[in-house]
């Protein structure tokens, strides 16, 4: 570990004007061939070239990003930690990256700023507390601390928030204290530096246009600076994965929407939790600058401007006013889009394939940032071993013809 | 109010107001902002910065300002307010940002002491110290030194939107956007002016620009402009309203303040949002002045030269009597024009343009009025204590000289203001005349007129505006436009000036708004984040409310020197909407607090509340949850009261909510068989029957009751959240999969209210409430239904029961809804006949072993997991979702199917949502995941039984009958001892049903 | 927001419609034939193009009736719009502003405002 | 009759009218079978309406026509026409009359009064006289009937209160 960051370091750059702190990665052009190619520049590629050079010892890797590192999905979410998951796979695969969470910044030597200051899910109607109760007690039962709140609770908590005198009120609350916060361009500046530190190649502005292959075996892939080799090909994308996947001969039941966010102006602390409430699509946290980070919710059509429709903000801004008064008198500075990939059962594909070498990670929808660590961490093993880890097992892409879902869209519709 | 009054401007009264500074009452003039009247009184100190908290002072005059943002305490403490945009009124009450104690002495300041240890991106680099010191300790203590307002309190805003569908939308009511109009007068285009300030004339109000126009001063041509424009039929204009957002297929968002100048009135609406969809949008919205980074080039008394000349045009008061004034381009001139017509003198004109590039009508008139004259160049920065005192001047020879000045206005240029047009996804491109982005390839239906396209020439601005405009078919309109200036823009290229001093205190900021200083940009590059979007992350360039609005070209600037490339390879960062920050109050508009979603009632809901019925939201149903027979009654209890009674006599329930859908046509038949699951072919005439309708995937979606009329008329119920979804998941088949189906379906919920009564003495009410129909076992079986004329209404009886009971369910027009209600209660008095709720059917229904769907099921549930297979029509070749009912996964023998289950000990209680589990005691700790069979559906202590009752999917749950397995508890570690038995707790024969 | 113009009633806000998803997916003749491999493409799998799209909206706010469209995922262009039973429009009339499949758009989606 | 609204420039009533919802494919055995029953020959252009002061007949969808009836008739012979009109196979008619809610609108700012509960296109070019829609006022479904310079809104009784409580709340803001 050359690079070491602390307060020390701040100090001893502090006399030279900071004029020669060290660059963090190199962005070097492509070598013919690499035993491994990560297609996909974003948290979760340069985590799985990390945990790959660092777990599997396979060091001759290159990230290939079309972009600018961390330009995608990781540098336009609402930044959430949480694993409150309801079926067990999917405890297990967010819980495996809740707790890589919790001392990456010391295993980086990079500060992500994880805070865990709580993930709290409101209960409006009867239906929502029935489907929370479950998930509460499945979530115990795996080993995860989410506990129920009810109104007086919730309140000392978030002082700020109106409970009674709404349309839906507050019934109550899901709350897992462990879930939190963290700076989403740290992460994947920190993995880029760790990883190129062990001699992983990151290059930018280089777009894969197609995976070749021959009789089901990868070769490689040809991008924007020419064909390079590769024995492995793992294509981690987001959107654009069931495109280059199409070009292997492969497809994938992705669909790719916008997800909105937006922030308000700064101020000084208000919120000191993490709010996501459901049935209105309005997600809240504020952020260590002071601004308030707010999710709403996907668009209803497939897109890639990374824009969306603006009556989607509408719908979340509506419901924040009222569930917090004090929006009444502030403005919202910034709305911007990802593209989340859904697949059917809102979960997500971590799998191999028909095709020898190859391997994709994508589909992760909404819940794509906070799987980071995790996600990277069990790719990185399917990867080198050709053979998934226990925790990814059951997100395999066979679930879409034998019918073994893992439905996380949350119970059906209201009924009764 | 001691600074110099401009008496002659027209756009400010002399009356006089009294505001209210940090606790100290100043006057000022009625129309000024809150930065003209603090400039009136001579206040210079108004903010400490983001960061360092360096004092600060105002910078412009417009909605650009990175500084002055204070928080107005007197309209329920609304912070982050631009003062140069914000106007006063008489009693407004302001106060200063981010500073403690005081703004003069502010603790934070000891960041500034500090900053070079606080270079960019310092917090990735430390605060990594023990686990959980960031979130106790150091996390705490940023966030209470960043943000900037304090958080305002509690509003519930009025504010509406107001939507517009116009042909042409002109964005700027200045000189551009006067001439498109004028040349629009009167046509057949529908025409929509938007205007920021309160009054019309942009550039020629705000600036001494411009002389006069076909001989008229500008004032006299705006105003005979706006009298035009005004008597036409097809023009309207909207002052006091900035567009914020261009969203696609040309739809803008407007933000309309309607109490400037005024102490808002709180039950009137504040603001207005206007939604304009246009077919054509002329942006006319100008340019902005951009600064120049210098050492200490945020000292208070440092203002941008264009705004320093607004404040004397527009608002009257001249901030300072002697500036000092630096510049790169041929505009500056007019400001010293304005000073020498207000008997003032700029103390240096410094242009760091070559000697022989500079005017020389600008030589001439400087040396007319013996203005110190510094060509070709520089300052090199300015110092003083909380405000300027000295600028330090580098001569063409490279020598630095300094003199006294209390205020420094530089002028780096002016980038056309294509924030909204890259909002349209327009492309721009580098134009290095005016050394800046300029509209070049639009992606909708926009034009870019004036200034905002680059064109800063006043000769030649209507030929560009008949010319562009030439496809709305107007006439010419040419104008004797006459300048103070030259009219070709000249500019050098300046981004910075240098500094030879060595301090490591010295700063040159890029970013006022967030404390980002020019070192940070080199630092950046050094550390690899080279990529312009990188640097904007790791330093948090232009990413404060101002969006970098003077500075973000400038940075653009030095990091192209910095990695020797073209301006344009370096390329921008994402403009992400609003232009300015947007009012959360006024984009939620009225749709929200009361009105957030529509509180849908029965016809009889009134009659719930006299009854003193508490309510629960079902979708957006106001449903009955349970009635209080008296004030203390809790809900258990009446539940409990409820259900013993409907049991023993007669309970009633609204169930207008259900969805009813009436299916007609030739193949209705056909269709019934493919949506649902069961077989309708054999089902006899006026018969009814339970039918469940699943996914492609093979999953319960919805169930509910079908009434087959005859082979080509059905009326199917759906549960009330469902509704909408089956009946649009009907015509999605019926349209795209079916087309050739001769099929219609009407939605006829709320064309009928339903009453279900059962209960023994069902019989004996209904009876005597129709006494001309037969109920007899014999003339009325069991799911069997009946249509009569009911006081010459259609209306209809179904026999059937989701409690078990002997039932019916009546289906009356909601005119005698009420009226056949109340006949019901007086028949039914001598019954003991019961109002419930749903808590109540939710009870009675799993006594009987009823499923719920959402409830039971939950997406993932086939028809086979709650034994439903009798009602899988086997000889049916085809209906949604078969093939996937024989998929391996779905037909594995281990899926969770529905079991009943009570505790051994009788007195014990399972709740809701609990897991059944095989061991007898959890861990307090749980570390390793314990295995569970499933979780608690449904659970109710049965009044009829008097035990808990509950539903359960639990793995292989049929091979499980009588089998001792524990149910978790919420808290505890000692789970219940239960037994596995049949769902159906109650008269498993059905006798009740079908006697 | 888009403007969607209804081949029925007309030009419309996107606030009235409802995405159906990909076009010209035909439910199975006889989905009993079908083996699960193919019966689960046919359920779960639907083409996801960055460019041109070829889906289904139904006008749920409006006349509720389902017709077809061609769009630019990348753009959120409406190239064209028409009636369920008119045959589908061949790919070759339309010409996607995409220089290579994830590249980005020649026209700007307001991320990359410079032209390059 | 009730006045909900009466300022100089907007006037909203509360009406109540009786009501058929009618489908079928309109051809000409349709146009036929609706003649004989109900006397009156439905409009065949999309979003066309045919009205008297007794009546509107409109054509909402490709398969959907409403009947209106201005003045009130004897509701037996409406119970009657509609089974009628059902006794045909190809033709589902139900009776509308009292599950929906009627508001009159008229006044010299009657659009730009609406335009503040829906983005609805209203001016005459896009909307011309004696037409119809189906679209979005106040997030509610409702029918919006264009006859000589006033609009006829319905929608289901169910949103009755927060419908009017929403035209109420705006005249003053």
């Amino acid at each position: 570990m050359r690079k070491k960051y602390s307060f020390l370091s701040l100090i001893k750059n502090a006399f030279t004007n900071n004029e020669n702190w060290e660059k963090m990665w190199e962005s070097p052009d492509p070598k013919k061939g690499y035993d491994v190619i990560i297609v996909g520049g974003g948290g979760h590629g340069l985590g799985t070239a990390y945990y790959l050079a660092k777990e599997h010892g396979i060091k001759n890797i290159a990230v290939i990003e079309k972009g600018w590192l961390g330009g995608g999905n990781t540098g336009r979410n609402t930044t959430i930690i949480r694993s409150n998951y309801l079926w067990n796979e999917s405890a297990h695969l967010y819980d495996h990256s809740v707790k890589l969470w919790e001392n990456l910044s010391e295993e980086l030597n990079f500060n992500m700023m994880f805070s865990q200051r709580g993930v709290m899910n409101l209960a409006h109607n009867e239906h929502d507390i029935k489907e929370m109760k479950r998930r509460i007690s499945a979530n115990r039962l795996n080993g995860l601390d989410t506990q129920w709140l009810d109104t007086k609770e919730i309140e000392e908590l978030v002082p700020i928030m109106n409970t009674k005198n709404l349309r839906y009120p507050v019934l109550g609350a899901a709350f897992q204290p462990r879930g939190g916060v963290a700076r989403h361009d740290a992460v994947a500046w920190g993995y880029a530096l760790r990883s190129n530190e062990m001699g992983v190649d990151i290059i930018q502005n280089c777009e894969v246009k197609d995976i070749q292959t021959d009789n089901h075996k990868v070769k490689g892939v040809n991008t924007s600076k020419g064909f390079i080799k590769a024995d492995k090909v793992a294509v981690v994308a987001s959107g654009h994965t069931s495109v280059l996947a199409q070009t292997a001969g492969v497809k994938l039941p992705l669909q790719s929407r916008p997800l909105q966010a937006l922030v308000s102006e700064p101020i000084k602390p208000v919120i000191n939790t993490v709010v996501m409430s459901n049935a209105v699509h309005a997600y809240v946290s504020q952020s260590d600058k002071g601004e308030l980070v707010i999710g709403a919710g996907t668009d209803g059509y497939n897109s890639f401007t990374q824009r969306g429709g603006y009556d989607v903000i509408e719908e979340t801004v509506r419901a924040i006013v009222e569930l917090y008064p004090i929006f009444g008198k502030m403005k919202m500075l910034r709305q911007w889009g990802g593209i989340v990939d859904i697949c059917p059962d809102a979960s997500p594909i971590i799998s191999k394939c028909d095709v020898k070498g190859l391997y994709f990670n994508c589909g992760w929808g909404t819940g794509g940032f906070k799987a980071t660590p995790g996600s990277a961490n069990v790719f990185a093993h399917t990867v080198a071993n050709d053979q998934p880890h226990k925790i990814n097992e059951a997100f395999n892409l066979e679930r879409f013809s034998d019918g073994r879902l893992i439905d996380e869209h949350g119970a059906a519709a209201v009924a009764h | 109010m001691s600074a110099i009054n401009n008496k002659n401007c027209k756009y400010i009264s002399q009356v006089e107001i009294k505001i209210t500074f940090d606790g100290k009452s100043y006057s000022a003039f009625d129309g000024d902002t809150v930065a003209s009247a603090l400039l009136r009184n001579n206040i210079r100190l108004i903010g400490r910065s983001f960061k360092y908290h360096r004092p600060r002072g105002i910078y412009t005059c417009g909605i650009e300002e990175p500084n002055a943002l204070v928080q107005i305490l007197n309209e329920h403490n609304e912070p982050n307010t631009r003062a140069t945009i914000k106007r006063t009124y008489d009693g407004i009450n302001i106060s200063s940002q981010n500073r403690w104690p005081s703004l003069s002495f502010d603790i934070g300041s000891i960041n500034n002491i500090l900053s070079p240890i606080f270079s960019a991106g310092f917090y990735y680099k430390t605060f990594m110290g023990p686990k959980g010191f960031w979130k106790k300790i150091y996390e705490p203590l940023i966030r209470r030194t960043a943000g900037l307002g304090k958080p305002p309190k509690n509003f519930r805003s009025k504010s509406i939107h107001q939507n517009h569908n116009v042909d042409i939308l002109i964005v700027g009511g200045g000189l551009s956007g006067l001439i498109a109009a004028r040349k629009l007068i009167d046509t057949n285009n529908e025409v929509l002016i938007v205007e920021q300030d309160c009054f019309l004339g942009g550039i020629l109000k705000n600036s001494n620009k411009v002389k006069s126009i076909d001989g008229k001063n500008v004032f006299e041509w705006v105003n005979e402009t706006e009298k035009l424009i005004l008597g036409s039929k097809n023009i309207k204009i909207l002052k006091n309203t900035l567009v914020t957002t261009y969203n696609f297929t040309n739809h803008l968002i407007a933000l309309e303040d309607k109490f400037v100048g005024k102490k808002i009135d709180t039950n009137k609406s504040e603001l207005t949002l206007h939604k304009i969809r246009t077919t054509h949008t002329i942006l006319a919205n100008g340019h902005i002045e951009r600064f120049i980074s210098f050492r200490n080039n945020d000292l208070p008394g440092v203002m941008l030269a264009s705004s320093f000349e607004k404040y004397i045009e527009r608002y009257g008061v001249a901030p300072d009597e002697n500036p000092v004034i630096f510049t790169n381009n041929s505009s500056t001139i007019s400001l010293v024009k304005s000073l020498i017509n207000l008997g003032c003198k700029p103390s240096a004109y410094i242009d760091s343009r070559n000697k022989n590039d500079i005017e020389d009508e600008t030589k001439d008139y400087l040396s007319k009025n013996n203005i110190p004259f510094y060509p070709e160049s520089e300052v090199e920065g300015c110092e003083g204590n909380k405000k300027v005192e000295k600028v330090y001047i580098r001569s063409s020879n490279k020598e630095i000289s300094s003199i006294k000045a209390s205020m420094l206005c530089p002028s780096g240029g002016f980038n056309p203001d294509i924030h909204l047009f890259t909002q349209s996804k327009g492309l721009v491109k580098w134009d290095d005349k005016i050394i800046s982005f300029k509209p070049d390839t639009a992606f909708q239906n926009t034009i870019t007129l004036g200034s905002v396209s680059g064109n800063y020439k006043f000769k030649d601005l209507c030929s560009e505006i008949n010319k562009k405009l030439s496809f709305l078919k107007t006439n010419e309109l040419n104008l004797e436009i006459e300048t103070n200036i030259r009219d070709d823009f000249s500019i050098k290229e300046l981004w910075e000036t240098k500094t030879n001093k060595k301090s490591k205190w010295s700063k040159s900021f890029i970013d006022l708004h967030n404390d980002v200083t020019t070192k940070d940009l080199q630092q950046a590059i050094n550390e690899g984040y080279d990529r312009i979007e990188h640097l904007k992350r790791y330093t948090t360039n232009s990413m404060g409310t101002d969006q970098g609005k003077i500075s973000s070209i400038n940075s653009l600037g030095i990091v192209s020197k910095i990695l020797k490339k073209k301006i344009s390879e370096v390329g921008t960062t994402t403009y992400r909407p609003p232009y300015a920050p947007l009012s959360f109050a006024a984009i939620a508009g009225r749709s929200t607090y009361e009105y957030y979603d529509p509180e849908r009632k029965t016809p009889i809901h009134n009659w719930h509340i006299k009854n003193n019925a508490v309510f629960e939201d079902v979708g957006q149903w106001k449903r009955p949850w349970y009635f209080k027979k008296y004030k203390t009654e809790t809900m258990h209890q009446a539940v409990q009261r409820e259900s013993k009674q409907t049991r023993q006599s007669a309970g009633i329930l609204d169930g207008s909510t259900l969805g009813k859908i009436e299916i007609k046509g030739k193949d209705a038949l056909e269709f019934m068989n493919l949506m649902y699951t069961n077989a309708f072919t054999k089902m006899k005439p006026m018969t009814s029957r339970y039918a469940l309708m699943l996914g492609e995937d093979g999953m319960i979606m919805d169930d509910g009751i079908i009434c087959k009329i005859n082979d080509k008329h059905f009326i199917a119920t759906t549960t009330s959240g469902g509704a909408p979804k089956v009946f649009a998941h009907m015509e999605e088949f019926l349209q795209t999969e079916w087309p050739h189906l001769q099929v219609y379906l009407n939605s006829i919920t709320e064309q009928f209210t339903t009453f279900n009564i059962s209960g023994p003495k069902a019989r004996e009410i209904v009876s005597k409430v129709f006494s001309d129909i037969d109920f007899s076992n014999e003339k009325f079986p069991f799911m069997t239904f009946k249509t009569f004329n009911y006081k010459n209404t259609q209306a209809r009886i179904m026999r059937a029961s989701f409690t078990g009971e002997l039932g019916y369910e009546i289906y009356i027009s909601p005119q005698h809804a009420l009226e056949l209600w109340e006949l019901i209660f007086k028949h039914g008095k001598d019954f003991d006949l019961v109002p419930y709720g749903t808590e109540t059917m939710h009870l009675l229904r799993a006594e009987k072993g009823y499923v719920v769907i959402g409830q039971e099921t939950d997406g993932t549930v086939t028809p086979i997991d709650i034994n439903f297979n009798w009602m899988i029509g086997k000889k049916k070749k085809d209906f949604i979702g078969k093939r996937s009912l024989t998929r391996s996964d779905t037909a594995r023998e281990d899926r969770k199917q529905l079991v009943g289950i009570v505790p051994l000990d009788k007195s014990q209680f399972i709740e809701e949502g609990q897991h059944i589990v095989e061991c007898e005691n959890l861990p307090s700790k749980i570390k390793m995941p314990i295995e569970y069979l499933g979780h608690i559906s449904s659970s109710y202590h049965s009044p009829n039984l008097n035990h808990c009752i509950s539903m359960a999917m639990i793995k292989s749950g049929n091979k499980l009958m009588g089998k001792k397995l524990f149910v978790s508890t919420p808290k505890g570690t000692k789970n219940i001892p239960v037994e596995i038995v049949s769902p159906v707790f109650i008269d498993p024969e059905n006798k009740r049903l079908t006697s | 927001m888009i403007l969607i113009n209804c081949p029925y009633c007309g030009e419309r806000e996107q606030s009235e419609f409802s995405n159906g998803g990909e076009a010209h997916v035909a439910r199975p003749k006889n989905p009993e034939a079908l083996s699960d491999k193919d019966w689960g493409q046919y359920v779960f799998y639907r083409s996801n193009p960055k460019g041109i799209f070829y889906e289904r909206w139904v006008h749920t706010h409006g006349c509720r009736k389902w017709f077809n469209a061609v769009r630019d995922t990348s753009t959120d262009t409406f190239l064209k719009i028409y009636k369920l039973d008119d045959n589908r429009p061949d790919i070759s009339e339309f010409k996607s502003t995409l220089k290579s499949p994830s590249g980005e758009p020649s026209v700007g989606s307001g991320n990359f405002a410079v032209k390059k | 009759m009730t006045t909900l609204i009466s300022t100089d420039r907007v006037h909203i009533t509360q009406r109540n009218f009786q009501q058929i919802l009618i489908r079928g494919d309109g051809k000409d055995r349709f146009n036929q079978i609706i003649t004989k029953e109900t006397s009156l020959q439905p409009p065949s252009k999309n979003l066309e309406i045919k009205t008297s002061d007794q009546y509107i007949f409109a054509k909402n969808s490709f398969d959907q026509w409403t009947l209106v009836y201005l003045v009130e008739r004897d509701y037996k012979e409406i119970i009657k026409t509609i089974s009628n009109l059902n006794s045909n196979d190809e033709i589902l008619a139900s009776d509308y009359s009292y599950g929906q809610v009627y508001f009159e609108v008229s006044g010299e700012n009657k659009d730009e009064f609406l335009n503040k509960l829906t983005q609805f296109d209203l001016r005459n070019k896009k909307f011309p006289d004696l037409s119809m829609a189906q679209t979005l006022i106040a997030r509610i479904d409702c029918y919006i009937y264009k006859l000589n310079n006033k609009y006829i809104i319905t929608c289901n009784k169910s949103y009755e209160d927060y419908f009017k409580e929403r035209l109420t709340d705006l005249i003053n803001l």
